[in-house]
């Protein structure tokens, strides 16, 4: 509980947080930048369940575990995402995102 | 706590154990010997697959997280063999291709921890632990999918799947936080007591759908399909077309009839114009493909809006046509998937076009591929056709007559597709047709199970009969 | 086993038993001895069945019934009245005569063989259904190995042809699929369960609305195997494409699916749907007689010309079948009949001719009357008795049509009627052209003059399809009493 | 009467037909002659015997031939409606019988000879056979439709034999105009039968001529467009009469139907088939005259007399001797179609009945005779033009005898068949109308004139060069010749009216000198004429020809009407219609279906640019995915 603070503000934060990284993740050009924008979508939620919890639902902890369990996951999935890249980058020289382009119709 | 009621765990706990003992036996086997690690994997998942059909009690662990009953098990068991079926196609390819990279093992370990998250997925009974399922049984995979390192459209596969699928996870956990926000809770049981349909709670629905469809593969979330399965290796290809979106759909169904039941008025018409849109678009997408894998991924988007019908009915029938359908799917998918991967690793080729003149060459691999596709394409009196029209009649049990009819407009345009393979393995001579080789035993019993499952489990109708008692579970 | 399920389980031995042919005598030999038996289990079902319904008055008899998935109520349910007695003989006779015509198939004969023998299956199987799924599942069944036989052994464009009578046919019964469980759905109107039980479902008064809906639905779900306008111009095609014992079996028997299937179900059990909707369908299919001999006129491809007939023969079978009275009925089950035989000797004399001459062009052809007497003279036999002559079975057929159609007077029947009728003349100019181009004038090419004469198995395929034809026309009576006295339960819903 | 026997008479020709037609390679041509006419032999005794036991042994019941009927059931339509096979036995039929069997015997024995040597010898007379089987069947049917099946046997029979030089275009030609003409017709006749079956609940002859019987006295029960129903299948019906009677506007095939063997000719387009047209119309006599007031019959009258004189006009001019006769056949038939139109029913009114059944009797004598002689000088001559001939009778006696008493019996001197026949046909039409009876008359004078015109043609004028001499005919062409002969003479004296009327009660008729003694003028005025201009070679007939000019050219080519049907035929059926219904079924119907699946393929291709390969497009699409379906649901919730 922030006082001065309602929930109502810091979920309008949360989204925009949220939409930001939906933005990013489509105009980003650089694959790195598109995993960053992924994590601005994920702390979005992170934050969501954290604040329910404490503004909403004190009584449990249900959405401060749960947030927890989203760091580590994303933390994992971004060491995976990252070392793809990097094998990728061996092989093309280059991590932008017009070069993975070769499958498509 | 009763350390017996672990024992509800036990398909998890076997299936860590084999990761476990895959871990060491790695560490021990010499260099040269690495062969040997695929028998050891294809054994111990034999017997644990094995293991499975003896009867597990129905009841719920830590306080609720992890749940499980007869239809689970039943699934978990369909899986297995689906696994099964999958490593035995795939044992030859990672004996020549994989073992002499030094990455056999991981294989295993990886293809295995995905489907312990799967198991986790649909065994879950709170959001956390379908969460957790969902990101383990996608992140092991998106490894696996850039696992011929030195093939660019394997990493750019991988890479399209990693950031699509973080971007679905991240979507369905601000749908979950929102319905966090409107229940109060994550745990299912709970949830659906206090769901009402509010703006909140819809916008959550649709966001957990859209984080679930995307396993699926359903339109518009389906687009990384096609790209993964063309770049990925045959087996992760196959994988995701079959287990991984098999799983989903049982989470999908538990959701929708359990969780969101009280939403039903809404989904189903959410559904409705999904199912419509999956069919056509993966249809229309199949009708010019070049290329065996995209082909096939395109049809797997299809039969995703088949399936769709099926969830339409919202309870008992539905859930037995829908896994009944998914059985008979994963035979009939593992089935196409084998003989492309036979072909592909005896000659490289995957395109539809060099397999003319396949019949006269290789009847025995036609045939089968045949039936798979017939299968799919639900041709009686191969067991893709009882799937296919029991998924029909649980629609048109609600009434929804103008949507059967749609689906069976886009069953004559599969049909299209679906022939255009045979005529090129039956009907044309070929110029360079792929010449006469014999499998190796591993292959030949996966193609085999395959093709008695697509023969039998449509005739048998026992087998439909006993999903059909299962499912009240979910009700 | 009983009498019934030796349909199935016969050939389904035969397949079995061509998998491990080596060559084509020994594929040809096994195909012939299943085939063989299988006629003589069809000749000895008449004889069971005349001997059955003396004691047993129920609609069908050698009733057996399996629960097959319990919880839709699906059986495997077979059993017999006469119009099936009568379609599985024609079945096994064509099934026959097209081996017989198939004697010298080089390519891949074990293949052909089982595809062949597969396509009989479903036949046999939809004529002996009782259970509207398993009728279904016999359907496609039928439908889907037309797709390699023309593929694999068709000539011309087989491969557009062959893709296009699949699409459209499997197009047609998945809109049967839709009536079929708008049928079953509808199943529990008395208060019953839901059964696709045709003999069950007949007796439940499905409610007029549904009916209405779900008539045209069924209806054109199965009309379109028969060839119904607009929707046949899979068949001309396909049939041009297709090897000769492959037309034959599909114009003689294939499609009579459809006839009976609308008979069956969407007649049987839809009628008040029937009789709201019958002046439009008269109207369709009495157009499509006309229509289908008028473009039959000006064709030149002697297969073309043969499938236009049919679409204008078949025409009359659906014109018949909703016509709605005994007379038209039988008339259109003895169409079916007839024309089944007619047509399938017709191909196989066209196969014949082609495989001589290598041309199908009639306008090529010329004089071969004289080079090849036996062939050209059952042509005209042929043609004769596709024309309507009294003596062969297509007068039986036709008469009882026409006698049948003025029953109802109505001015929508009446306008159908004459237009049908009027399609005997037009049937005369275009047989009478071919017979008169192809057939006789002088020998127009020299090469002609050494054609082969008829062999033995070719003479014996003939016979085979002409005997029936003669039969039926000289004495209908026992025939049409058999099957006549199948009609009255169909009768009860349309009065 | 033993009914056993008279089946006999059409099964005999059957069992001919069967055993040539099954075996026609082993049977020796020589020996096949022998079947054929062997068989017909005992048919044609037998039919004697049925007419023998018929008119004299049995006789008349209470003043009237009774009707014999025997029949079993072949087909059930509807409870009441059925097609039985029978046979009927009524003075019509009897006599029916006798001209079948004597004519076709003639025909048999003289086919002996001029078919000789003929590849398809055996087939020849196996066609024959069925031919007067279908025949027989067709005399005898108890129903319409057993009429109906016969009817359509004997047009295939015809088929078969004018076709029979079937390497011959224009035969082959010739066959399918006979047949689809008829087939035409048959339509109109088949309608009529199933208006008939649909309004009276049957097709038995015995119950529709019935005078008492519900359907005559029914008829007006029902109209449509100002006529009884049944009014309209009668006239359907005689539209089906019409087209085997080659009437007018249904004759054109009949000329052409010449291209057939003469003997068939002789039998078939002259004596026996063509006649069928008229024994229907009487065979349905009683309900042609009680329904609607013989409504029906009046329209029979005027095509008869109208196609008589057509007939007439475009024989003069005729140079195929064949076709003359095919045109005076008409000619004839037309008598007999309007003394059937202008009779009455009961007593002495039955007189045109009575007597067109006679004229049936005596022309099939007659024109057998001449087409016989024709075959003969053909035979001899190798063409069937007069511009071949001329001159003849010095090399063919008997034909020349032969063919002259032919040609004064159709002439209608006395006392030659022809003369009775006719003048009682002129003295019914006279007493009906006079108009028709001046028709009558005027085709009587150019009938005589026509006919005597080929015969001074053929015999007498300048000879030809023939390339090897004309010999008379080998003895079983001529002995036939002789024998018809003989009856042309000798029939006409045969009491027909005690025999034949339409209430078959029989009555007498007495000579009307004055009305007898015009005919006879006109006769010999006509035979007068051609002496004049025929006898010798002379330019007379040119000039006279092109006197009329145009009329004299329109009449040559048969008043156009072989052209009119072929543009109806060839331009608009086939040209027209045919093609129009075979292109828009492969441009529209067909073009429709194939291009639904077309569209579905291109629609594939231009969709494809949506799988564009940017993970960022997907991600875009994900995102608008799922921001529609939230929009969608809210929007259904507010609702």
């Amino acid at each position: 509980m922030i006082p001065g603070i309602s929930i109502y503000e810091i979920l309008t934060v949360t989204s925009i947080l949220f939409f930001i990284g939906v933005y990013g993740f489509i105009t980003r050009t650089n694959l790195i930048s598109i995993l960053i924008s992924v994590e601005l979508i994920l702390n979005a939620s992170v934050v969501n369940f954290v604040i329910i919890n404490k503004y909403l639902f004190p009584e449990a902890l249900q959405g401060v575990y749960f947030s927890i369990f989203i760091i580590a996951v994303a933390a994992a999935e971004t060491a995976l995402a990252v070392s793809i890249i990097i094998n990728l980058y061996r092989q093309i020289s280059s991590v932008e995102v017009k070069d993975i382009e070769t499958m498509k119709y | 706590m009763n350390f017996s009621s672990f024992l509800l765990m036990r398909q998890e706990i076997a299936l860590l154990v084999i990761i476990l003992l895959l871990v060491i036996a790695e560490i021990f086997i010499p260099k040269k010997k690495k062969v040997s690690i695929v028998h050891l994997a294809l054994f111990l998942f034999g017997i644990h697959a094995i293991i499975g059909f003896f009867e597990i009690d129905e009841s719920s662990l830590f306080g609720g997280m992890f749940r499980t009953n007869h239809l689970i098990h039943f699934f978990k068991n369909v899986l297995n063999i689906g696994v099964l079926i999958l490593l035995l196609q795939s044992a030859d390819w990672i004996q020549e291709k994989i073992v002499n990279q030094n990455k056999g093992s991981e294989f295993f370990i990886l293809l295995f921890s995905s489907l312990l998250g799967i198991y986790f997925m649909i065994s879950a009974g709170d959001f956390l632990m379908f969460y957790l399922g969902l990101e383990l049984s996608t992140l092991p995979v998106t490894a696996l999918a850039a696992y011929e390192t030195m093939k660019r459209i394997s990493s750019e596969s991988g890479i399209k799947l990693i950031l699509s699928s973080a971007l679905a996870s991240g979507v369905s956990l601000f749908g979950i936080s929102m319905l966090y926000a409107s229940t109060g809770s994550i745990y299912f049981s709970e949830v659906v007591q206090v769901l009402s349909s509010t703006n909140l709670t819809l916008l959550g629905m649709v966001l957990l759908f859209a984080g679930i469809s995307f396993k699926i593969s359903l339109v518009p979330f389906h687009f990384w399909t096609a790209d993964v399965y063309e770049g990925a290796p045959i087996s992760i290809a196959s994988y995701l077309s079959v287990i991984s979106k098999g799983g989903a759909v049982f989470i999908l169904m538990i959701l929708l009839f359990t969780v969101l039941r009280p939403l039903a008025h809404i989904w189903e018409n959410m559904i409705y114009v999904i199912a419509i849109a999956t069919m056509f678009i993966g249809n229309l997408f199949a009708l010019r493909q070049q290329n065996m894998k995209r082909f096939l991924a395109f049809s797997s988007i299809a039969q995703a809006g088949f399936i769709l019908l099926g969830i339409m009915e919202g309870s008992k029938l539905g859930t037995a046509t829908v896994v009944y359908f998914v059985l008979i799917y994963i035979f009939s998918n593992l089935a196409a998937f084998g003989v492309i991967q036979a072909i592909s690793l005896q000659t490289g080729k995957e395109r539809i076009k060099d397999y003319e003149g396949l019949y006269r060459t290789n009847p025995n691999l036609s045939l089968v591929l045949m039936l798979a596709l017939f299968s799919l394409a639900g041709i009686p009196p191969v067991a893709g056709f009882f799937g296919k029209f029991f998924l029909f009649t649980a629609a048109a049990s609600k009434g929804f007559y103008l949507l059967v009819f749609l689906a069976v407009v886009n069953v004559t345009i599969s049909l299209y597709y679906y022939l255009i393979v045979v005529r090129a393995m039956f009907l044309r001579k070929g110029e360079n047709p792929i010449p006469f080789f014999r499998n190796k035993i591993y292959m030949r019993i996966g193609l085999v199970i395959t093709v008695l499952g697509i023969l039998l489990l449509g005739i048998y109708s026992p087998i439909y009969d006993y999903i059909y008692d299962l499912s009240s579970a979910l009700n | 086993m009983d009498i019934l399920s030796l349909f199935i389980v016969l050939p389904v031995l035969t397949v079995l038993v061509l998998v491990f042919t080596k060559n084509l005598k020994q594929a040809r030999m096994v195909a012939l001895a299943g085939s063989l038996v299988q006629l003589g289990m069809a000749i000895n079902l008449i004889f069971a069945y005349l001997k059955e319904i003396k004691t047993n008055d129920a609609i069908m008899v050698f009733i057996k019934d399996v629960v097959w998935f319990k919880n839709f109520n699906i059986h495997y349910n077979i059993g017999v009245d006469g119009i099936s007695v009568a379609l599985l003989v024609l079945t096994a006779i064509v099934v026959l005569a097209g081996v017989f015509i198939s004697w010298k198939m080089e390519d891949l004969p074990k293949e052909f063989f089982i595809s062949l023998i597969v396509l009989s299956i479903g036949v046999y199987g939809f004529f002996i259904s009782i259970d509207l799924f398993t009728m279904f599942v016999f359907f496609e069944i039928a439908v889907i190995p037309m797709y390699l036989l023309i593929g694999i052994w068709g000539t011309g464009p087989r491969e557009f042809s062959a893709m296009k009578l699949t699409l459209m046919l499997m197009g047609a019964s998945a809109v049967l699929l839709v009536g079929i469980l708008g049928i079953y759905f509808n199943s529990d109107s008395d208060g019953g369960a839901l059964t696709f039980n045709i003999l069950e479902i007949a007796k439940v008064n499905i409610p007029f609305e549904v009916q209405r809906l779900f008539f045209p639905i069924t209806f054109i779900g199965f009309a379109v195997i028969g060839a119904l306008f607009p929707f046949h111009t899979w068949s001309p095609d396909g049939h041009a494409s297709a090897p000769t014992a492959v037309s034959m079996l599909h114009a003689g028997v294939l499609m009579k699916l459809g006839g009976y299937g609308v008979f069956r179900v969407a007649i049987y059990l839809l009628p008040e749907g029937a009789l709201h909707w019958s002046w439009f369908f008269i109207i369709l299919s009495a157009f499509g007689v006309i229509y289908g001999a008028f473009a039959a006129i000006k064709q030149t491809d002697l297969k073309y010309i043969n499938a236009y007939s049919s679409v204008s023969h078949l025409g009359l079978v659906l014109f018949a079948l909703l016509m709605l009275n005994k007379t038209a009925w039988n008339g259109a089950i003895l169409q079916s009949l007839s024309h089944g035989f007619m047509t399938a000797l017709f191909f196989a004399l066209i196969g014949m001719i082609y495989g001589r001459t290598h041309t199908r062009d009639v306008t090529k052809l010329g004089g071969l009357l004289k080079v090849i007497p036996f062939i050209s003279a059952v042509y005209v036999i042929a043609g004769l008795a596709s024309l309507g002559l009294p003596g062969f079975s297509g007068f039986v057929a036709e008469m009882n049509i026409f006698v049948g159609a003025f029953e109802n007077d109505n001015i929508y029947y009446r306008i159908g009627t004459v237009i049908a009728v009027s399609a005997i003349v037009v049937t005369a100019v275009y047989i009478l052209r071919v017979v008169g181009i192809m057939l006789m004038g002088p020998v127009n090419n020299e090469a002609y003059l050494n054609l082969e004469r008829v062999r033995w198995y070719e003479k014996l395929g003939i016979l085979l399809l002409l005997l029936p034809i003669i039969a039926i026309g000289v004495a209908p009576l026992w025939l049409s009493e058999l099957i006549l006295k199948s009609l009255d339960p169909f009768l009860k819903g349309v009065l | 009467m033993n009914l056993n026997l008279i089946i006999l008479i059409p099964l005999i020709p059957l069992v001919v037909f069967l055993v040539l037609g099954l075996f026609y390679k082993k049977i020796k041509p020589a020996i096949s002659g022998y079947i054929g006419v062997f068989g017909l032999l005992i048919s044609t005794s037998l039919a004697f015997y049925a007419a023998y036991m018929y008119f004299i042994v049995i006789g008349k019941t209470e003043g009237v031939y009774q009707t014999i009927v025997e029949k079993t059931v072949w087909m059930n339509f509807t409870d009441s409606l059925r097609i039985d096979m029978g046979i009927l036995i009524d003075p019509i039929a009897v006599m029916m019988l006798i001209v079948v069997s004597v004519i076709s015997l003639m025909v048999h024995i003289y086919s002996r000879g001029y078919m000789k040597g003929d590849l398809g010898y055996t087939k020849y007379f196996a066609f024959l056979s069925l031919f007067t089987f279908s025949m027989y069947g067709l005399v005898l049917a108890t129903n319409l439709f057993q009429i109906y099946i016969f009817w359509e046997l004997v047009g295939v029979s015809s088929y078969l034999l004018i076709g029979y030089y079937y390497t011959k275009e224009s035969a082959v030609a010739a066959a399918k105009k006979a047949f689809v003409v008829t087939r035409f017709a048959d339509l109109g006749f088949l309608i009529g039968i199933l208006i008939i079956g649909y309004y009276t609940g049957t097709y038995d002859f015995e119950t529709l001529n019935n005078p008492e019987g519900t359907s005559i006295l029914n008829w007006a029960s029902t109209s449509f467009m100002g006529l009884s129903a049944l009014t309209w299948a009668l006239i359907l019906v005689f539209i089906g009469g019409a087209g085997k009677s080659a009437m007018f506007p249904l004759h054109i095939w009949l000329p052409d139907a010449m291209e057939g063997p003469t003997p068939v000719s002789a039998l078939i387009h002259a004596a026996t088939m063509v006649v069928a047209g008229v024994y229907l119309v009487a065979r349905l006599f009683p309900m042609y005259y009680f329904i609607e007031d013989g409504f029906a019959l009046n329209i029979v009258a005027f095509v008869g007399a109208f196609t008589a004189l057509f007939a007439a006009v475009i024989a003069i001019t005729q140079t195929d001797i064949k076709r003359v006769l095919a045109f005076s056949t008409m000619s004839q038939l037309g008598y007999m179609m309007l003394a059937l139109g202008v009779s009455g029913y009961e007593g002495h009114e039955g007189l045109g009945f009575m007597s067109s059944m006679f004229h049936l009797f005596t022309h099939a004598m007659f024109k057998a005779l001449l087409f016989l002689c024709a075959g003969s000088v053909i035979h001899a001559v190798h063409s069937n033009f007069l511009k071949d001939m001329g001159g003849l009778r010095k090399y063919m006696p008997i034909t020349n005898i032969t063919f002259l008493i032919a040609a004064l019996a159709i002439a209608g001197v006395p006392p030659l068949a022809g003369f009775w026949s006719k003048d009682e046909i002129l003295v019914a039409t006279f007493e009906h109308s006079l108009f028709l009876y001046v028709i009558g008359l005027f085709v009587a004078g150019l009938t005589a004139f026509y006919i005597f015109r080929i015969y001074f043609g053929i015999f007498w004028g300048k000879e030809s060069n023939y390339k090897d001499k004309p010999h008379e005919s080998p003895g079983s062409m001529t002995a036939p010749l002789l024998i018809l002969a003989f009856l042309s003479i000798v029939v006409g004296f045969i009491p027909f009216s005690e025999f034949i009327s339409p209430d078959k009660a029989g009555f007498e008729t007495h000579l009307n000198y004055p009305l007898a003694a015009i005919a006879v003028f006109a006769g010999l005025l006509g035979i007068g004429l051609s002496w004049i201009f025929y006898k010798k070679e002379n330019e007379l007939a040119d000039k006279f020809a092109s006197r009329f000019g145009a009329f004299y050219t329109w009449a040559y080519h048969k008043f156009y009407f072989d052209e009119l049907y072929l543009f109806v035929t060839k331009r608009i059926l086939f040209n027209v219609i045919a093609k129009t219904a075979a292109r828009f079924d492969k441009k529209y119907v067909d073009g429709t279906m194939v291009g639904i699946g077309n569209q579905t393929v291109s629609t594939s291709e231009r969709i494809k640019v949506m799988q564009s390969g940017k993970v960022q497009d997907y991600a875009l699409a994900f995102i608008a995915g799922a921001v529609v379906l939230a929009i969608i649901c809210i929007y259904l919730w507010l609702n």
